[in-house]
C-alpha cells in the first residue's frame, strides 16, 4: 500500500562526487515489496521547492525497517535534500510503482544488470534479491568518471562486476555496451536503468532476450492520477500509452516506444 | 447541522473541498489512499468527445512555488468516461464535477449532453480557458461574446447545471464573468492556470514539450484571490475559486475572496493527502474565527 | 573585448544587469553598500510631475515566492528628481534610465522632455503599466491604440531612446508590443507587476491599504519568461527583460528567452548586494556555456 | 556601516510561549551604533519566504561579538527561525536604522521606558546602556498574559520594574497606562516601543514630557529604497513623511502621524 510516512534520516554520507547515499527508517520501509520501485521525497516543508522528487529504492533491510537511497545532489531539491543530517524527518510517500520482476529468472540461470549513473542504485537491491534465491548476477556498471562511480564493492561481493567510465578513470573505457559485447549471451535474463540512450542501446543489443527496463520521465503526481509521466507504446492495440510512476517505472523491453 | 455543508446550484457538498480538474484523474490512485466519500465533490479530468493522447513529454515543470503542465486534456475520451469511469465513481457518496472541453461549439455541445445524463454527474464545469490545447479551449475564454455563445448552446443541452471554468490570461476578466453569466452560467470556476514558460539552463530551449505550459500552485494565489474578489463582485452567480489552495488558510482567503466553494489542484502532488486535512483542520479553523457556518465567510473581503 | 558589454539604443551598457524601477530608489541607499559605477545601467523610481506622496500603507505583503506592493508612484516630483537625484548620481559611471510616469499624455510629455534632457538620462522607460495607481498607468498600457499615441507623443520631445514598459496584465502583449513599435518605441522592458491581492486571515480584508497590489518576484518569472519569449519574436526593437531575476542563472534564461539585458528588481530586497553578484558570476556562467560573448545567448530559445 | 554577515547562531530558546531568543555572532555586531537598530533577517535560502524579517536587536555583547534578539514565531518566517539551531548560519542584514538618543538623557536623571509586547526588546540594551551612564530607569512592561512574558528579572537588576498583563495573571491588571499614571513625572525623558494604539497612549498622556517612539511598518528593502514603509509627518513643512527603516525606527515624540 502507498504511504504518506515521516522517515528518519538515519544515515547520509557522500559516497562519491555529489552522490549521497541516505538511510531513512519508518513504517514505508514494511510496504515495499520488489526492487526497482521508489519513493516520492518531499524535500523541505517550504513551497520552493514545491515538487516531490522521485527517487529509487537502493536497498531495503526490513530487519532494521530501513531502507537507502542513492541520489545526485544537482538541483536545487536535490541538495536540500544532501542537507538533511541524521534525526531529521523526511516526508516519503511510497513505495510507488511496480519494480523489477524477481521471478522472471529462476534459480541457477543467470541475469545480468545493466546500470547507467544514477540508475545503478535500483539494481542493487534486485541483485540481492536475486542472488539470494540462488540467480547468478552479472553487474555492468556504466559511469562518467570515476568520481562519479559508488558502490563498486557492494555489487561485486553479489557477483562478476564490470565497470565502465566514459573516461577511462575507472574500468574499461567507453559504454556499458562496450562491455556487454564481452560478456557475450550465456544469460537468461537482463534487467536495466539509466538513461534513455543506453537503454535504448542495450534492448537493440539484446533482441530476443527477455529483458526489463526502467524508464524516467518528469512527474507530478508520482500516482498515476495527472498524466505527465506518460510514453507512448510500440504496441498501440491494448493501450496507447503507459504511465511511468503507477504502470512501471520498469517494463517489459520492447513495450515503451523509446 | 454541519457546519461545512455548502449548497450550490445542483451540488449540495458535505464541506467546500474538492480537488480540482486535471489533478485528480477520475479518482482511482486517491481512491486507494482515502474515502473520496469524504469529498464535497470531485472534479473530474476534462473530457472531450474522442479520446486524446495530449502532448508529447515532458508536460511538467517546476518553477519558484509553482509548476508548469501542459498535459493537453489527455482522456480516455467521452465514451470512455462514461463506460468505465463514472460508473466506477458510483460507488462513492459524492457529487461529479464533468469538466468538458472541446475543439468547437458542436463537441463540447455532445460532451455536454451525454455527460449531463450520467447519475453521479450533478454539474458541468466548462472548460473554456485549457492554455495547453491549440484551437479551441482558451479561444473561447478571452473573448466574451464567443464565451456567450458556448455557455448558451450547452446550457440548452445541458440536464445539470453548468459553470464556466474561466482564464486568468485576460486583460479584463470582470467582462467574460458577465458575459457567461449573461449566457446563461449557474456558476463560475476560477482559475485555470496562467500561460508560463521555463527553459532549460544549458540549451536555453523551453523544457516543456509543448514550449508553453499552465502555471499554478501558491504562485498564483495572488492573482487568483484578486480575480475572484473582482468577478465576486460583478456577478450573482456563485463561484468554485482555486489557484494555489494549499492549506486550510487558503481556503479561508478563497471563501473571503468572494468564492462560495474552493478547488485544490497542484496540492495534491504536493500531498497527496491534502483534501482530508484541509477538511479536518476546518472546523477548529472555523473556532478560531468564530463562526459557525462555513458560508459565513464567502465574500467577507468586501462586505462592509 | 568585454564579454559582458551590451550596446542597445542610448546605452553602452558594461554589463546587461541593472536594477528596475521602484526597487532601487534613486541609488542612495544602495550606493552605501557598493560602487554603482558596476552596474550596467539603473532604471530609478517613476518619477511624475508634481511630487506624489504615493498610497497609504501597509504597501507590501508576502507572497509564495513573490511579494505585492502598491507604493503608488512615491516620487519626489520632476522638479525633485533633476535637482536632487539625478545630479548625485552623476558621481558614478553608469547610464540612467529615467522612468516616467503619468496620468495623462500631457504631463508624461513634459517629464519625458525636461528628464530626457539630464546628462546621465540615457534613456527613457514610459511607465504604462504601473497597476497601483487610479487613472493613468495601467490604461495605456492595456488599450494598443492609446499605448501607440502615448509612445508616439513622448518620442517626439525625448532627447533620449525611449523604451516603453509593458504590463503582463493583457490577453495578448504582442499586440500592444507591436503598437509601442509602431509608435516609435527604441526598446520595450517587460514585464511590469501582475495584478493580485492577500488577504488577512483574522479579518479577511486586504493586507495592502490599496486593496490590489503588485506581484513582483521569482513567483511571476515563467509567464515573464513566456512574454519575452513571444514579443521578442514579433518585434525588431531590443528588450530589457524582468520579473523574478532573483540568480544568475535567471539572468541566463532571459535572455535565452530573448532579452538583451535583465533588470532585477525584489530580489535587491532578498539580497541587496544582488546585482553585483550576478555580475562577478556570469563570465564563469559563460565559460560553462560555452559562450564568448553574452549577447550569443539573446534569443537563443527560439533560434535553430 | 550596514553589512550583510552570515551571523553564526550561539544560542536559541524559548523563554515564554513562542517567544525565543536567540544569540548570534558575527562581525555585524561591531556595526552596532544603537539601542533601538534593528536587523533584517533571511529566515531561509529559499524563496518561500520570501522577504526578510525585520527585528531589533535586544542586546549587545561587544566583549562577545554576540548580539541577542527576541521574537515571537508567529508566520511562516518568524516559525523557520525558531527552528534554527546552535551552530547554523543565518543571513542578517543590519545594523539598520537609527535608534533610541541615549544622549538626550543625562547622567543623575530619570527616564521611563515603555514596552508593550514585542516591543519591550529594543528597550532592554537601552536600559543597560541608559544605567551604565548613570541614568535611572524605571521600566514599564506590559504583556497580553503571564506565559508570553519575559525578562522580568532581566529588568529588575537593571532599576525599577512594573509589569501589567491585559488578563491579570502578571503584575497589576490592564495596560502600561494604568501603571503611568502611578509614576507620577518625576522623569526627564520616556522611550516606547510597542503597538501602535500603545504609543498613541504613551504620547497623549506625556504631552509636555521629551519623548522617543519607534514604530513599526510592513518593510521590503529595509534600508530606505523602496518606500513600503512610509508615515506621514505631523509637520509637514520639512519633509511630508518619513521612512520607518531608515529614518526610524526611532523618531522623538510627535513627528509622526499616528
Ligand atoms: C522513477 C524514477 C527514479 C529515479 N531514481 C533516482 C535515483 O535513485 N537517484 C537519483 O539520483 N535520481 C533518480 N531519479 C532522477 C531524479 O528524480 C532527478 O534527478 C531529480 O528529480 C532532480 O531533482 P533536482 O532537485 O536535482 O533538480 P531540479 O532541476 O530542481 O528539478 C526540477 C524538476 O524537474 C524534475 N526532474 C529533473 N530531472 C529529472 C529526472 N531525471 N527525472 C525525473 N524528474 C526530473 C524534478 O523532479 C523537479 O520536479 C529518478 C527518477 C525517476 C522518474
Ligand atoms: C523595526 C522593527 C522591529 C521589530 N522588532 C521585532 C522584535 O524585536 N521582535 C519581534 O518579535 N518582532 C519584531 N518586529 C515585528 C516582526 O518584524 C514581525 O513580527 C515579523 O516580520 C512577522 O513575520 P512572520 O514570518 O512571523 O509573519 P508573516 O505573516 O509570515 O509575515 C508576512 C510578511 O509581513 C511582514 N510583517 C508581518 N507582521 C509585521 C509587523 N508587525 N511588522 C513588520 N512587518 C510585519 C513580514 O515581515 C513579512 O514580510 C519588528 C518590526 C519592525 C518593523
Ligand atoms: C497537471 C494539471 C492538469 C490540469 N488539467 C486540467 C484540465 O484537464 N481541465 C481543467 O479545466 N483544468 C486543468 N488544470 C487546471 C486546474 O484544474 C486548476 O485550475 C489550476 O491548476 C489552478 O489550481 P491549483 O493552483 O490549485 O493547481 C490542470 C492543472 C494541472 C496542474
Ligand atoms: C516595491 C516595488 C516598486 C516598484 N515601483 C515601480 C515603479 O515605480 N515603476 C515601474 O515601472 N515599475 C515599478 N516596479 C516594478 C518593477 O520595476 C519590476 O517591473 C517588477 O517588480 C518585476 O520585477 P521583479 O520580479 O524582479 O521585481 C516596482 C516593483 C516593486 C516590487
Ligand atoms: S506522475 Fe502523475 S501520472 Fe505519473
Ligand atoms: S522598507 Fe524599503 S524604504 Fe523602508
Amino acid at each position: 500500500m502507498i504511504i504518506q510516512d515521516r522517515m528518519r534520516v538515519t544515515g547520509q554520507r557522500e559516497i562519491a562526487k555529489n552522490i549521497f547515499e541516505m538511510k531513512l527508517t519508518g513504517k514505508l520501509v514494511g510496504e515495499i515489496n520488489s526492487p526497482g520501485q521508489f519513493v516520492h521525497i518531499r524535500v523541505s516543508d517550504s513551497f520552493e521547492p514545491l515538487l516531490r522528487r522521485p527517487i529509487s529504492i537502493a536497498s531495503i533491510d526490513h530487519q532494521a525497517n530501513e531502507m537507502t537511497i542513492i541520489y545526485r545532489a544537482e538541483g536545487r531539491g536535490t541538495q536540500l535534500l544532501s542537507m538533511k543530517k541524521e534525526g531529521d524527518e523526511v516526508d516519503v510517500l511510497g513505495p510507488l510503482g511496480n519494480g523489477f520482476p524477481v521471478g522472471e529468472t529462476s534459480p541457477g540461470e543467470t541475469a545480468v544488470l545493466i546500470g547507467g549513473g544514477i540508475g545503478v542504485p535500483p539494481l542493487y537491491e534486485l541483485s540481492k534479491q536475486l542472488t539470494a534465491k540462488g540467480v547468478t548476477c552479472i553487474h555492468v556498471l556504466g559511469y562518467q568518471t570515476a568520481d562519479v562511480s559508488f558502490y563498486e564493492e557492494e555489487f561485486i561481493r553479489l557477483g562478476e562486476t564490470y565497470i565502465a567510465t566514459v573516461d577511462g578513470t575507472k574500468g574499461s573505457a567507453g559504454f556499458v555496451t562496450d562491455v556487454m559485447e564481452k560478456i557475450g549471451d550465456g544469460f537468461t535474463t537482463y534487467y536495466s536503468c539509466g538513461p534513455m540512450p543506453m537503454l535504448n542501446a542495450v534492448q537493440t543489443a539484446y533482441t530476443g532476450k527477455r529483458g526489463f527496463l526502467s524508464f524516467e520521465q518528469r512527474m507530478g503526481c508520482g500516482i498515476g492520477a495527472c498524466f505527465a509521466c506518460v510514453c507512448e507504446t510500440t504496441d498501440k492495440t491494448d493501450k496507447e500509452y503507459i504511465k511511468v510512476c503507477s504502470d512501471g517505472p520498469v517494463f517489459p523491453a520492447g513495450v515503451v516506444s523509446i | 447541522m454541519n457546519r461545512l455543508a455548502v449548497e450550490l446550484p445542483g451540488l449540495q457538498l458535505k464541506n467546500p473541498i474538492m480537488p480540482a480538474s486535471g489533478c485528480f484523474g477520475f479518482g482511482k490512485e486517491y481512491g486507494n489512499l482515502y474515502d473520496l466519500s469524504m469529498l464535497g465533490a470531485i472534479m473530474i479530468k476534462a473530457t472531450t468527445l474522442d479520446k486524446r493522447f495530449g502532448n508529447p513529454t515532458p508536460r511538467v515543470a517546476e518553477t519558484a512555488s509553482g509548476m508548469l503542465n501542459a498535459i493537453g486534456l489527455q482522456n480516455p475520451g467521452l465514451q470512455g468516461v462514461m463506460e468505465n469511469e463514472l460508473p466506477w465513481l458510483e460507488q462513492y457518496d459524492v457529487p461529479i464535477i464533468a469538466n468538458v472541453a472541446g475543439t468547437e461549439t458542436a463537441d463540447y455541445v455532445e460532451v455536454a449532453k451525454t455527460i449531463s445524463m450520467a447519475p453521479n454527474v450533478k454539474a458541468l464545469e466548462l472548460n473554456i480557458s485549457c492554455p495547453n490545447v491549440k484551437c479551441g479551449g482558451i479561444t473561447f475564454g478571452t473573448n466574451p461574446q464567443q464565451a456567450h455563445d458556448l455557455t448558451a448552446a450547452v446550457k440548452e443541452v445541458s440536464e445539470v447545471p453548468v459553470y464556466v471554468k474561466l482564464s486568468p490570461n485576460v486583460t479584463d476578466i470582470k467582462e467574460i464573468a458577465k458575459a457567461v453569466e449573461a449566457g446563461g452560467a449557474d456558476g463560475i470556476t476560477m482559475i485555470n492556470t496562467l500561460v508560463g514558460m521555463r527553459l532549460d539552463q544549458k540549451t536555453g530551449r523551453p523544457v516543456i514539450a509543448n514550449i508553453t505550459g499552465g502555471l499554478s500552485g501558491p504562485a498564483v494565489k495572488p492573482v487568483a484571490i484578486k480575480m475572484v474578489y473582482e468577478v465576486s463582485q460583478v456577478v450573482q452567480i456563485p463561484i468554485i475559486g482555486m489557484g494555489g489552495v494549499s492549506e486550510t488558510a487558503d481556503v479561508i482567503d478563497f471563501l473571503s475572496a468572494g468564492a462560495s466553494a474552493v478547488a485544490v489542484g497542484t496540492a495534491n502532488f504536493v500531498d497527496p493527502f491534502i483534501c482530508p486535512k484541509i477538511i479536518e483542520e476546518l472546523p477548529s479553523k472555523l473556532d478560531e474565527l468564530g463562526v459557525n457556518q462555513i458560508s459565513e465567510l464567502v465574500g467577507r473581503s468586501h462586505r462592509l
